[in-house]
């Protein structure tokens, strides 16, 4: 009885809560795209959120996925836990969706999987901790990472480091936790590998300057800082490192040092700067579609959000397990992901090449816009590092880093 | 028993405000202070009252020195004082600002609240009806569940005079209490004043209006520019040369 | 090493004076602490920044920084401060809050949460008595100075200046002196919102423009203001360079996350020892 | 749906407790608390460490109730001697400063990383967990809200109020308002904290950026809309912030492809904004009336 006249309730208010003119036509897959509009993560969010729609426009036009349309419920997690939550309980019990897509920093994802896990849904997320790999965040299989995680990235900086021949690395870290587990995870290899590190200095956001942390690092004399920053911090301190008129070599992550960047402090700052990033597949058809739909959404190249090409490719990866599945159940769709997503098989780079090969009969593995995007057990992506130069304004990848 | 108050001075950046007052009255006397504005007597109160501190000189009563105490060690002593421009607890009903004034409730304390709840009720029985004969006293009665900012002015003044009385005062320091007041309620405090003072409750007050404090008082001070000039009965203070040229000019005349 | 942070010190510094300026003209006069004070200078970096990137000339954007933020902070008086006048100062601070809220929603709505960077020529350090010093902060500390200096020439000798002056000392003093003071009312806001959008446009050379830029720099001005004592021009800049100077010169010392805490440290160790701020005058009991 | 409707209800019932702490501090006593968010963190840090080495819930959230009050003890001390703004200024920095001391004390709070796994209220996420963590917490707040009324209708509650009406003629008559403020500024941060504790251990994650001045000012927003100094008005007030916050998110289902949820952002900073400024300008008393309607 009680059973019932929720159902009853919870149909009444995902009613009411349905645009009139979807109510009238078929059912739909419903997916929810959770997303930091608002707040730290602004830089990224509505980007992502427009990757999702845009891949999910492209999926329908194909003929949906195992023949539903899918449709979007966007929320903003306003890059806060709370409003995550809530957002992420609207999303479940009133608009019904049966994954949730795009949580980005990792606490809010850490706040919103027990959610998910509870409901019995899929979250698809670009955060760095490493608890979400495991239980009790990942207690049911049920969270995959679209983004290496921070000491993945770590691990990369170190190996570019020794390959570069440098000898004394400072590190500079934004004080969030992306921020710090990406320095972190360099310090722990590259002590590792029998190395000293250097100074290493965390700092806040929104600083008028940077100069005593400048000063701080430099002091040690080191040949290269290693940055775990985000794109505004990392504007302010090239700036000002550059108007200190120091030589230096900087490595930093791929979602700071990219083409805003380059086009906001121009071509002589940033000559020499190494940037790295998960093998985002630039040269691959499944970059090109996600770039060719991105400036049509945002008029921006692909390139700017890296976390954009990521949620592009968790609406791609979920539409094919689902056609592959056969099913809208969790259980299926979920044990299907790493049949579509890993090799072997024919790599595909979108779902209407996809769900061709699957109705031949094929075994697909999707290769994604922001990385091969093979899982591992934990449920994260493994991708190689592409190691960039900025050079005279242009960002060129000159090698690959296998982890 | 009384309030001595000795050599005190005070300046405000470099204008002496009080220039070595030294006054003195019996507790349970009656004492009237005029002069003209700027002359230092609303300094004078502040002073003795605790609101600020001397720059020199002592204030004492029945021999105890009250410089190191502030205001509110002063008013437990039994020295309360009213404000020139009433200061009415404005959104308080007349009875709640009398009741707000009774000292040593339990009620005031939060584990005496909620641990004895029976204690702090008998109490605010007893300061209730306290707050009633004040009222009564007084005259604002009619007004008891009133907000206190809606009152007329002469009816704050009272107020005022109605707050000392249920802090159990032994001297009341009555700042201007016949300003903007009409002259029937004039008569009507006065009245009260000589009454309370019949009582055993010490007056010390300030005044401009020099007919109706000389007519209350046995004695008067007069003071110019932070100097008490003369001190004595009105009719021999007001006969005084100075006086009459510092203060009274061809006023009184 | 100390006086490089110095110097950058002196720049921040310079930013947060004239933020202070702004709130402490307000303090002073209208007697409040205007939280929308580090809004209005938000809006005057996003003003700069459209012009500089249509015009490409600092000039121009500095003008553009200043009419648009003394616009709106006069408009915030006409329309919510000056009918809140005779409130109780929270009332004052809730609806400073909420007008602080409006600009950056306007200006969220405008030009997105995307940073914006004004796209200055960037050169290398020159030389001045073995300290190294950008071109930038030098051109800066220029702007800063010349806003400093029209702010005091306006307040220090102006009639209008003068009136506000004594409206700060002594607000009853002016009205029955004949001092009108709607139309200093208006001068005020004026040019509380000036100081804060050159402010705004300085602070946003110096980092990226986004809408939460003023807010976060609201508690320093704030500090320096009272450091300096409400209603003191001359007190909030230099509180607002010794506060400056201290976060920078502080941070080996104390470290790079609690730097920022150290406006709040100052401005309770100063407020214990003088109650009424730094300069500020002692206020009789009345 | 249910289970939608019980987080909006627990989360406005942490917003009615931390309202009715306002409801003390601003519309009894007339302190200007800018900094609540800070005791709010405190009171959830403190649980959450506490329950996460073992220590019984209720004896969690007594402690972070306590550990709130007593840091409100030296910064009123500091803090009450000064003017009302001052002291607005001074606890604005101090909310500040608790997130920036959060921040970086990592070997307590883990710093930015945020602490994950907070053992939830009757084990679990399920909706009768949820239920009974709403029973709680409403509970919770209708205790806080009877033991305020018995407060503003004893002497204690005419003393605060006869400061925020006139502190100098309180002390005239022989009162310590100090004394009084201090009390006031321990109590109402202990129910900021206990807000925290129900805060922590629903969310079961907490890091430093959750404790932004903004929580401050919703609180404050759910106060003035519902009235200064009424008890009912904090209730009222605080459901008046969820339905506000929340309905925005069902007004754009409704009108799809409108706005997008940048704008959507902006306009609800815009609106929580307007509402500052229109209830102030138009509506002062709150729609359930103020201190000065009895």
């Amino acid at each position: 009885m009680i059973t019932q006249r929720r159902t009853l309730l919870a149909t009444g208010a995902a009613l009411l809560a349905t645009p009139r003119v979807v109510r009238a036509q078929a059912e739909t897959f419903r997916i929810g795209a959770l997303n930091p509009v608002t707040g730290a993560g602004s830089p990224y969010g509505s980007g992502m959120q427009r990757a999702i729609l845009a891949a999910v426009e492209a999926i329908n036009a194909a003929g949906g996925a195992n023949g539903r349309r899918i449709e979007v419920f966007s929320e903003d997690t306003q890059t806060s836990p709370q409003a995550a939550v809530l957002a992420a309980k609207k999303l479940i019990e009133v608009n019904r969706v049966r994954a949730i897509l795009g949580t980005w920093s990792s606490g809010v994802s850490l706040a919103v999987i027990p959610l998910t896990n509870d409901a019995d849904i899929l979250l698809m997320h670009t955060s760095g901790a490493p608890a979400l790999s495991t239980p009790p965040a990942n207690a049911k299989n049920l969270g995959y990472r679209f983004q290496a995680t921070n000491d993945r990235f770590g691990r990369a900086f170190a190996e570019i480091a020794v390959r570069e021949g440098f000898r004394r690395p400072a590190t500079m870290a934004f004080n969030n936790a992306s921020g710090i587990g990406n320095t972190e995870g360099f310090r722990r290899a590259w002590a590792a590998k029998g190395n000293r590190n250097g100074e290493h200095v965390v700092y806040e956001p929104n600083q008028p300057s940077y100069r005593a942390e400048l000063l701080r690092v430099m002091n040690t004399r080191p040949d290269v800082i290693v940055m775990g920053s985000f794109l505004p911090d990392t504007t302010i301190i090239l700036r000002e490192w550059f108007q200190m008129g120091v030589p230096m070599k900087w490595i930093i992550p791929g979602w700071a040092a990219n083409p805003q960047l380059v086009q906001a402090l121009g071509p002589a700052v940033t000559e020499g700067i190494i940037s790295v990033d998960s093998v985002s597949n630039e040269g691959s058809p499944a970059f090109a579609a996600y770039d060719a739909a991105y400036r049509r959404a945002t008029n921006r190249p692909g390139l700017d959000n890296v976390y954009a090409a990521m949620t592009w490719d968790m609406a791609h990866t979920l539409a094919l397990a689902i056609e592959q599945a056969k099913s809208f159940e969790t259980a299926a769709i979920n044990a299907a992901i790493r049949q579509v997503a890993n090799p072997p098989g024919e790599a595909v780079p979108g779902f209407a090449e996809g769900k061709a090969a699957i109705a031949a009969g094929r075994k697909v593995n999707y290769e994604g816009a922001s990385s091969v995007l093979d899982f591992d057990e934990f449920g994260d992506v493994t991708p190689d590092f592409g190691v960039f130069f900025i050079e005279r304004g242009q960002i060129n990848r000159r090698y690959v880093v296998k982890i | 028993m009384s309030l001595l108050i000795r050599d005190v001075s005070r300046s405000f950046g470099g204008f002496r405000a009080l220039d070595r007052v030294s006054l003195e009255m019996p507790a349970d006397g009656l004492l009237g202070v005029i002069g003209p504005n700027g002359a230092g007597k609303s300094t004078l109160f502040s002073v003795v009252s605790g609101f600020i501190p001397a720059d020199a000189g002592t204030v004492s009563l029945d021999g105890r020195t009250l410089d190191r105490l502030g205001p509110a060690a002063r008013a437990r002593l039994g020295l309360v004082r009213t404000f020139q421009v009433p200061r009415e607890f404005h959104h308080l009903t007349v009875r709640e600002n009398l009741m707000a004034a009774a000292p040593g409730q339990s009620g005031e304390n939060l584990l005496g609240l909620f641990f004895r709840p029976g204690r702090v009720a008998a109490e605010e029985a007893l300061t209730a009806a306290a707050a009633q004969d004040v009222m009564d006293f007084l005259r604002l009665a009619p007004v008891a569940g009133l907000p206190a900012g809606r009152l007329s002015g002469g009816q704050k003044k009272l107020l005022e005079l109605g707050r000392a009385l249920m802090a159990k005062p032994r001297l009341i320091l009555l700042d201007e209490p016949f300003a903007g007041v009409n002259a029937v309620l004039v008569q009507e405090i006065a009245a009260r004043i000589t009454e309370l003072n019949a009582r055993g409750i010490g007056f010390l007050i300030i005044e401009h209006d020099l007919q109706a404090l000389s007519r209350l008082v046995p004695r008067l001070a007069v003071m110019d520019r932070g100097r008490v000039l003369a001190a004595g009965a009105p009719a021999e203070v007001l006969a005084d040369a100075r006086v009459r040229e510092a203060y009274l000019g061809g006023v009184v005349a | 090493m100390l006086g490089q942070l110095f110097v950058a010190g002196v720049v921040h510094g310079l930013v947060i004076g004239l933020a202070a300026l702004a709130v402490t003209l307000v303090f002073g006069i209208a007697r409040f602490p205007n939280a929308a004070a580090g809004d209005t200078m938000t809006l005057g970096a996003y003003a700069g920044f459209a012009a500089h990137g249509a015009t490409g000339s600092l000039a121009v954007a500095g003008g553009a920084s200043v009419l648009a933020a003394a616009a709106a902070s006069l408009a915030g008086y006409l329309l919510v401060f000056r009918p809140l006048a005779r409130r109780p100062v929270a009332a004052l601070l809730v609806a400073a809050i909420g007008v602080a809220f409006l600009i950056r929603a306007g200006l969220g709505l405008a030009f997105g949460h995307q940073q914006r960077v004004y796209q200055v020529p960037l050169a290398w350090p020159i030389e001045v008595m073995g300290l190294r010093i950008s071109p930038m902060d030098l051109t800066l500390a220029g702007v800063a100075l010349a806003a400093l200096a029209v702010a005091f020439l306006v307040l220090y000798a102006t009639p209008i200046g003068r009136q506000m002056r004594a409206v700060a000392d002594d607000p009853d003093l002016a009205r029955v002196s004949g001092i009108r003071p709607f139309r200093v009312m208006v001068a005020l806001w004026l040019l509380a919102g000036a100081a804060a959008g050159i402010a705004g446009m300085m602070l946003g050379i110096k980092t990226v423009v986004s809408p939460e830029m003023g807010w976060e720099s609201l508690l320093p001005a704030f500090a320096a203001a009272i450091l300096g004592g409400i209603g003191s021009p001359v007190g909030a800049v230099a509180a607002g360079l010794v506060l400056g100077i201290a976060q920078e010169v502080s941070t080996p010392v104390v470290g790079f996350t609690y730097k920022i805490a150290l406006a709040f440290a100052v401005l309770l160790a100063v407020l214990l020892v003088r109650p009424r701020g730094l300069f500020g005058r002692v206020e009789a009991v009345r | 749906m249910e289970a939608y409707l019980a987080a909006i209800g627990i989360i406005a019932a942490v917003y009615v407790l931390l309202t009715l702490g306002l409801t003390l501090q601003y519309g009894l006593t007339g302190l200007v608390n800018f900094g609540h968010v800070g005791f709010f963190a405190l009171g959830a840090y403190a649980s959450a460490l506490l329950a996460m080495q073992g220590v019984p819930l209720p004896v969690s959230f007594a402690a972070a109730a306590a550990v709130a009050a007593i840091a409100a003890w030296p910064l009123g001390l500091v803090a009450l001697r000064l003017r009302e703004d001052y002291f607005a200024v001074v606890t604005l920095g101090f909310g500040e400063t608790v997130r920036l001391a959060i921040t970086s004390e990592r070997w307590l709070t883990n710093g930015v990383q945020g602490i994950p796994g907070i053992p939830r209220l009757f084990g679990g996420v399920g909706i009768e967990a949820a239920l009974a963590t709403l029973a709680a917490i409403a509970l919770a707040c209708a205790v806080a809200a009877l033991m305020l009324r018995r407060i503003a209708r004893s002497p204690f509650g005419r003393v605060i109020e006869a400061i925020r009406d006139n502190e100098e003629a309180l002390k005239a008559l022989g009162k310590d308002p100090a004394r009084f403020k201090l009390q006031v500024m321990m109590l109402g941060s202990a129910l900021a904290g206990l807000a925290g504790a129900f805060y922590a251990h629903y969310i079961a994650y907490l890091s430093p950026d959750q404790f932004v001045p903004l929580v401050t000012f919703y609180a404050w927003m759910a106060m003035i809309m519902g009235g200064v100094g009424r008890v009912s008005g904090a209730v009222v007030g605080a459901a008046l912030l969820m339905l506000f916050l929340e309905g925005t998110r069902f007004l754009r289902d409704l009108l799809p492809g409108l706005v997008s949820e940048v704008e959507m952002a902006s306009l609800r900073l815009g609106a929580v904004g307007l509402a500052l400024v229109l209830f102030t300008l138009f509506r002062p008393q709150g729609l359930m009336g103020d201190y000065t309607r009895r």
